[in-house]
């Protein structure tokens, strides 16, 4: 069943061209959102069949990792590709109903940044990886300028301007690390690159720590995120920092754990860098956040707040941390999206202050709110406070109090801005024409709400598989093993 | 070959400085298209056939249009 | 296995969102009576125990004094829904006012620090959620902020217990001592945290802060007894009493006025638990079960007052006394407990509480006792005895509050006399009768005798607290635009970031090495 | 210069100095391109130009996601670039330069489709005269636009189908290998002839991905430049 691998790679592309050609002929909305659910078909099989705690490992044009780019899949790889394709489904879905010029563009370039996507996560070869970064962020350049105006373009060019340099500092340590050891497969460099000098494993590190801060959006860098996500549609918004971004971070997290692994790492004193960076972002995320006038702008800042939890969950190194941190890409990457398109439909300028009597004018949009502003603030019995509960758990462990104590606090620095915006929506306003919401808009969001409530309480069956997930990314023998048994 | 190769890196650095501080942004393009072919003359140096023919028609020779046509609409 | 009764009452809760419209009324007395059977013959073996993200978790664990306060829960749980009855609530009133019932329940049985953290944070958010659905949008922030930072510190204080004893087993840590004080004295609305409390319970309708000054805050006062079972605390309990009776002087709205009582009361709890003998916790723990009958009492006495009388104000009242002799009867009964007279609830447990204290926290107590019997004086003198408008006809009191108002007096008398005689009839002695007989005759004689001056003195003595809170509230707005000023949106700045943090990041790696 | 440039340079220049730093350290016999099998090429793959072994053979999915990068770019170009007039179009070029294009456009796109044919024998490969083969086309649209409006050798919806038969054959011959129950974009191992090293009809399924890979990326960047010329009406 490994061929699916291949499906799961390249059905975005299909899907894209066929929309691109026929254009007129059929509607791409409908085309595009069957094909994502034709690429979550083939995930769920593949997660059938794919076994307990095996990796499945797929040698393109049947060389093995010593010449050839292998692409592979563990459950890692598998959740995130889960998230992927979840968050490009509801997007697509969510937008259909929008009012969105040359639609059939528009769907190209989100299927486009699927593959992009599916190829980060599935790819087990540097050079690789960094060719869907840069598809990836080509077609989110594009996506943020989709609506030529003023501020779409200049939110764009900041986002290519840094991007950029990110993807530079990528491709710069890559060469490092083929120049040392003469291989581009994450696997087949590893063994190379631990025996390498001191200031070159350093150095690498460095470029890919910082390099992929960029796309992430981590606190030094983090600046342009606001700028382009603000500017783009509330959609799109929801498609990058909902799997982006997570998408980055699971990057730079495969790549240096299985570059290098735990204990260089942890002997670099990495884990106190990021999980400081984390800790920065965090604060200014959140303090950023606080009195914004405008809705995208404060839920940008805030997704670079959760950034930095996530990061602190992986950074501290250890399982509890780590199922946290993957249980919190899951959770914020699905209430943010859900967030953004509330942004979408409750606003139209997207002024905070035009969400007053939101209450009167649909009182169910106002109540999803709610239990999305709540979930993210990290309140029981949210999906957003277990994941939270875990990372802090996990800091503890591992000593990191400082960091626990920051995101325990930020909890609060979250409903600082959350519960104004709450009390907004409830006080009445002189308008009281009702709300009306296309149905698979509303149901979308309805969509979120409900996952985000059910995860709570199903989180002892999800927690094996992030487990399982977390393992695989603190413990990658099985995945090595696999890559070097293709040859 | 070695001198050669020093000259060429030379003015490859001098190219890049003057695209950067160039006045006007087609000269920077025109710049950036001379930075390209030196480029390829490098690659060639280094026993790069391949890329220094792809760095030749596109660095060189494309993206330069490209460029071109773009200031061309920025103007208007 | 055994299912908490909480859970239980979860359950109910949902129900509450299809039971037909004629019959949610009935539905919400069967169940809440149901929960109270439940918890009478509440199993003492067995758990409920399962494993839940990795961590253990213990939603039931048995022990007396855990049973003997959730049987108050659920009593006062069904007056409550008695006193609604005659009310036009909306469903969803009911059920959250059912799941805040239900987060209390629970927090009462958990064994483990994440549920308990869980149904900490739930209390607080049912209690929004009311809000909200009751159109208080104004007093949530202050609500909900206090109780956030109290959960916040409970989350550190459990995580510092975490990574010391690598256990999510209740008792605090020495480490989180600070953190599990602040947090316990902020969900029991000990000065200077009380702000949230008179935000709330004095804004809402009667109703809400009937269900509210009833969980809450005693809520608190047991997890003490969870969390810090080995620290001395008695000194503090005596002066939360006294000094929350001096705010309680002065005060001339009758909802401010019981909210100050409640933390002098809690005073007297944190004494007992704070204490270490099992006497006094004993005591302490019985004295929360009381409190929740005669503080219930009060306030629904306050309601109606409010309801029928279309003011808060004990000045304003007059002669309520006369016009209504089943309310006036309930209200003696309510003071004479809370001010500790015999042969009511307040006397046996304050009793029982005060066995083994110090002698400087017995005389902060009695101090406190007398102070209250001083403020009650005032408010029953005030509003039932004064009489200088021409009286006026009978006020009718619907059915549903006669019954409330008479079960709760009948428990108050019961609950003072039943386990006096038949479990510790240690209490009828001379010493303590004597003691509380003159500390309340004390406090009535100053009361017809020097009020004015004890006013004044209160009036003097007791700063406004909430402008901490306001200049916190500053200096953070302040950091943030000082923070909003460094993002120029200006690109370049944006690329110096980026290479600057590639060369900390070298650098920082290179440093520590 | 202002200060603020004097701490951009300075920031820069640390950063520079440090990757300068570490490359000094680079191990002298670093790691041997192809785990030291360079001489097997031929051999495993049938032609003898080592890039179009890397390219079509070995790394074919990268240069897959590479054309796919040209497609979304042209898509990009033909959103965002429409809004604005493009004044050259009008430019009146002297005669001297269209008959110069005249003489050497058919032998850029001749040599254009010699460097594709010949990708795996020689230097080149589709890549390369997929380039060669839009800057024609880019010479013919400059010089003649301005007679005839929007002037391309092939129409708009010519290079449209020409991309999309490029990929699809790119992704077809991918599937062939997948569909003979070997690896997705598998050369020799999909059973196909390699051939004798060194001759036209060598290197198996090399030289129609080479093709593919031209069509795609000549048709690509041809509908990119007249994507950029384009105006909305």
């Amino acid at each position: 069943m490994s061929e699916l691998l291949v499906f799961i790679l390249i059905y975005p592309l299909l899907f894209a061209v066929a929309v691109q050609t026929r254009v007129g002929k059929i509607r791409p909305y409908e085309f595009g959102i069957s094909g994502i659910i034709t690429g979550i078909l083939a995930l769920i099989l593949l997660s059938i069949t794919h076994g307990q705690g095996d990796v499945i490992a797929y040698p393109m044009g049947g060389w093995g990792y010593l010449k050839g780019i292998v692409i592979a899949v563990d459950h890692l790889s598998l959740l995130m590709a889960g998230l992927i394709q979840c968050i490009g489904l509801l997007t697509l879905l969510f937008s259909s109903k929008q009012s969105i010029e040359k639609p059939h563009i528009y769907v190209s370039l989100v299927l486009l940044c699927i593959m992009g996507l599916n190829g980060i996560v599935l790819t087990a070869d540097l050079f690789n990886l960094f060719v869907f970064l840069e598809l990836a962020s080509l077609v989110s350049y594009a996506l943020v300028a989709y609506t030529k105006e003023a501020e779409g373009l200049e939110g764009a060019f900041k986002y290519v301007l840094m991007s950029f340099g990110g993807s530079m500092l990528i491709l710069w340590a890559t060469a490092l690390v083929y120049a040392i050891s003469g291989s581009l497969n994450i696997v087949g460099a590893a063994e190379a690159l631990r025996q390498a000098p001191h200031f070159l494993q350093i150095t690498i590190v460095a470029m890919y720590v910082s390099g992929f801060s960029v796309k992430v959006g981590l606190f030094p860098v983090h600046a342009w995120k606001a700028d382009a996500y603000t500017a783009a549609r509330a959609p799109v918004g929801a498609l990058l920092s909902g799997a982006s971004s997570k998408v980055a971070i699971y990057a730079l997290f495969r790549v240096l754990s299985l570059l290098f692994g735990w204990s260089i790492l942890s002997g670099m004193n990495l884990g106190v860098v990021l999980a400081t960076l984390g800790l920065v972002s965090i604060l200014i995320g959140h303090m950023l956040a606080f009195g914004q006038s405008k809705l995208k702008r404060l839920l940008t800042y805030s997704s670079i707040a959760h950034i930095g939890y996530i990061l602190i969950g992986l950074s501290v190194f250890n399982l509890l941390g780590t199922v946290g941190a993957l249980f919190h890409m899951v959770n914020h990457g699905l209430l943010k999206a859900g967030l953004f398109y509330f942004a979408a439909v409750a606003t139209e300028d997207d002024e905070i202050l035009s969400l007053k009597g939101l209450f009167r004018r649909s009182p169910s949009l106002a109540i999803c709110f709610v239990v999305m502003a709540l979930g993210m603030a990290g309140v029981p019995p949210l999906n957003g406070f277990l994941s939270k509960w875990l990372i802090v758990m996990g800091a503890m462990e591992a000593g990191f109090y400082l960091h626990a104590a920051v995101i325990v606090i930020a909890g609060l620095m979250a409903l600082l801005y959350y519960v104004p915006l709450v009390q907004l929506m409830f006080t009445p306003s002189d308008e009281t024409q009702a709300l009306v919401l296309e149905r698979s808009q509303m149901g979308v969001i309805q969509t979120v709400v409900a996952i985000s409530v059910v995860l709570f309480f199903v989180a002892n069956w999800v927690f094996p598989v992030l487990q399982e997930a977390a393992s695989n990314l603190m413990y990658p023998d099985s995945y090595i093993d696999t890559i070097f048994n293709l040859n | 070959m070695d001198i050669i190769l020093a000259v060429v890196l030379l003015f490859l650095v001098v190219c890049a400085f003057f695209a950067i501080i160039a006045k006007t942004v087609l000269n920077a393009v025109i710049y950036m298209s001379v930075f390209s072919a030196l480029l390829a003359v490098v690659f060639v140096i280094m026993q790069a056939p391949d890329v220094a023919m792809v760095e030749a028609v596109i660095g060189a020779g494309l993206v330069t249009a490209l460029y071109v046509v773009a200031l061309n609409k920025t103007e208007g | 296995m055994v299912l908490s009764g909480g859970i239980i009452l979860y359950i109910c809760a949902l129900g509450t969102l299809v039971i037909p419209r004629r019959y949610l009324r009935q539905y919400c007395l069967l169940s809440t009576a149901f929960i109270f059977v439940i918890h009478w013959f509440l199993p003492q073996q067995g758990q409920f125990s399962f494993e839940f993200v990795g961590f253990d978790l213990e939603l039931y664990v048995y022990h007396p004094l855990r049973q003997l306060v959730s049987l108050a829960f659920s009593f006062y749980a069904l007056m409550f829904f008695t006193y609604v009855f005659g009310e036009q609530q909306s469903r969803w009133f009911y059920c959250l006012s059912m799941m805040h019932i239900a987060a209390s329940l629970s927090l009462l049985f958990v064994n483990d620090s994440l549920s308990f953290f869980i149904f900490w944070e739930l209390i607080a958010v049912s209690v929004v959620l009311l809000l909200l659905e009751q159109g208080y949008y104004s007093l949530i922030p202050t609500y909900f902020y206090y109780q956030m930072i109290s959960a916040v510190l409970l989350f550190i204080s459990v995580g510092i217990t975490y990574s010391v004893s690598n256990s999510l087993q209740l008792a605090a840590v020495p480490a989180a001592y600070p953190f599990v004080i602040v947090a316990v004295c902020i969900k029991m609305a000990i000065l200077p945290f009380h702000v949230w409390m008179l935000e709330t319970y004095p804004k809402v309708h009667p109703t809400l802060a009937v269900l509210l000054s009833a969980y809450g805050t005693k809520v608190g006062a047991f997890s003490l007894w969870l969390l810090l079972p080995n620290l001395q605390l008695e000194i503090f309990g005596g002066i939360v009493a006294v000094v929350a009776i001096l705010y309680a002087f002065k005060q001339h709205s009758i909802r401010r006025f019981l909210s100050f009582h409640i933390i002098s009361q809690i005073g007297y709890m944190i004494a007992g638990i704070g204490s270490l003998s099992t006497t006094s916790v004993t005591g302490a723990v019985l004295h929360i079960a009381n409190h929740i009958i005669y503080k219930g009492l009060l306030f629904m006495i306050a309601g109606i007052l409010l309801t029928k009388f279309g003011t808060d104000n004990m000045l304003e009242i007059r002669g309520a006394g006369r016009r209504s002799p089943l309310l006036f009867v309930s209200t003696i009964v309510a003071a004479a407990s809370i001010a500790g007279m015999p042969p009511f609830n307040g006397y046996f447990s304050k009793t029982l509480l005060t066995q083994d204290l110090s002698l400087i926290t017995y005389s902060l107590l009695t101090m406190a006792t007398v102070g209250t019997a001083i403020s009650f004086s005032k408010f029953i003198h005030y509003t039932f005895l004064s009489q200088e408008e021409p009286l006026q006809t009978n006020v009718n009191l619907p059915i549903t509050w006669q019954i409330t108002l008479i079960a709760l007096s009948f428990a108050c008398l019961i609950l003072g006399i039943g386990p006096a005689l038949f479990w510790q009839p240690t209490v009828w002695e001379l010493k303590p009768l004597l003691a509380s007989g003159i500390a309340v005759l004390t406090g009535i004689t100053l009361f017809k005798w020097k009020f004015a001056a004890i006013h004044h003195i209160a009036v003097l003595t007791t700063p406004e607290t909430a402008f901490v809170s306001k200049k916190i509230a500053l200096i953070y707005e302040e950091v943030v635009i000082r923070l909003r000023g460094f993002h120029t949106g200006n690109i370049q700045d944006y690329l110096l970031w980026f290479f600057a943090s590639f060369a900390l990041i070298w650098i920082c790696i290179v440093l520590w090495i | 210069m202002s200060k603020h440039h004097y701490v951009l340079v300075g920031v820069l220049s640390i950063s520079f100095l440090i990757t300068v730093f570490a490359m000094c350290q680079l191990p002298e016999s670093s790691g041997s391109f192809l785990g030291g099998e360079a001489l097997l090429v031929p051999q495993e793959t049938g032609v003898i130009n080592l890039v179009a072994a890397v390219l079509y053979d070995y790394r074919g999915l990268d240069t897959l996601g590479e054309t796919v990068v040209i497609f979304a770019a042209s898509l990009v170009v033909s959103l965002l670039a429409t809004n604005m007039p493009s004044k050259m179009l009008h430019t009146q070029l002297s005669p001297l330069v269209q008959y110069g294009v005249d003489l050497t456009l058919p032998f850029i796109l001749l040599f254009g489709f010699y460097i594709i044919l010949f990708g795996h024998i020689s230097p080149g490969g589709g890549f390369t005269g997929g380039a060669m083969l839009a800057s024609g086309a880019i010479v013919a649209t400059i010089t003649y636009s301005t007679t005839n409006k929007h002037y391309t050798i092939l129409s708009h919806q010519a290079n449209n189908k020409i991309e999309v038969l490029g990929l699809g054959t790119f992704l077809g011959i991918g599937l062939v290998g997948v569909a003979v129950n070997s690896f997705f974009l598998a050369n020799a191992a999909s059973g196909v002839s390699l051939g004798t090293p060194g001759t036209l009809l060598s290197g198996g399924w090399i030289p129609l991905l080479s093709v593919a890979s031209g069509m795609k990326v000549g048709a690509g960047l041809s509908l990119i430049f007249s994507g950029l010329l384009e105006e909305d009406s």
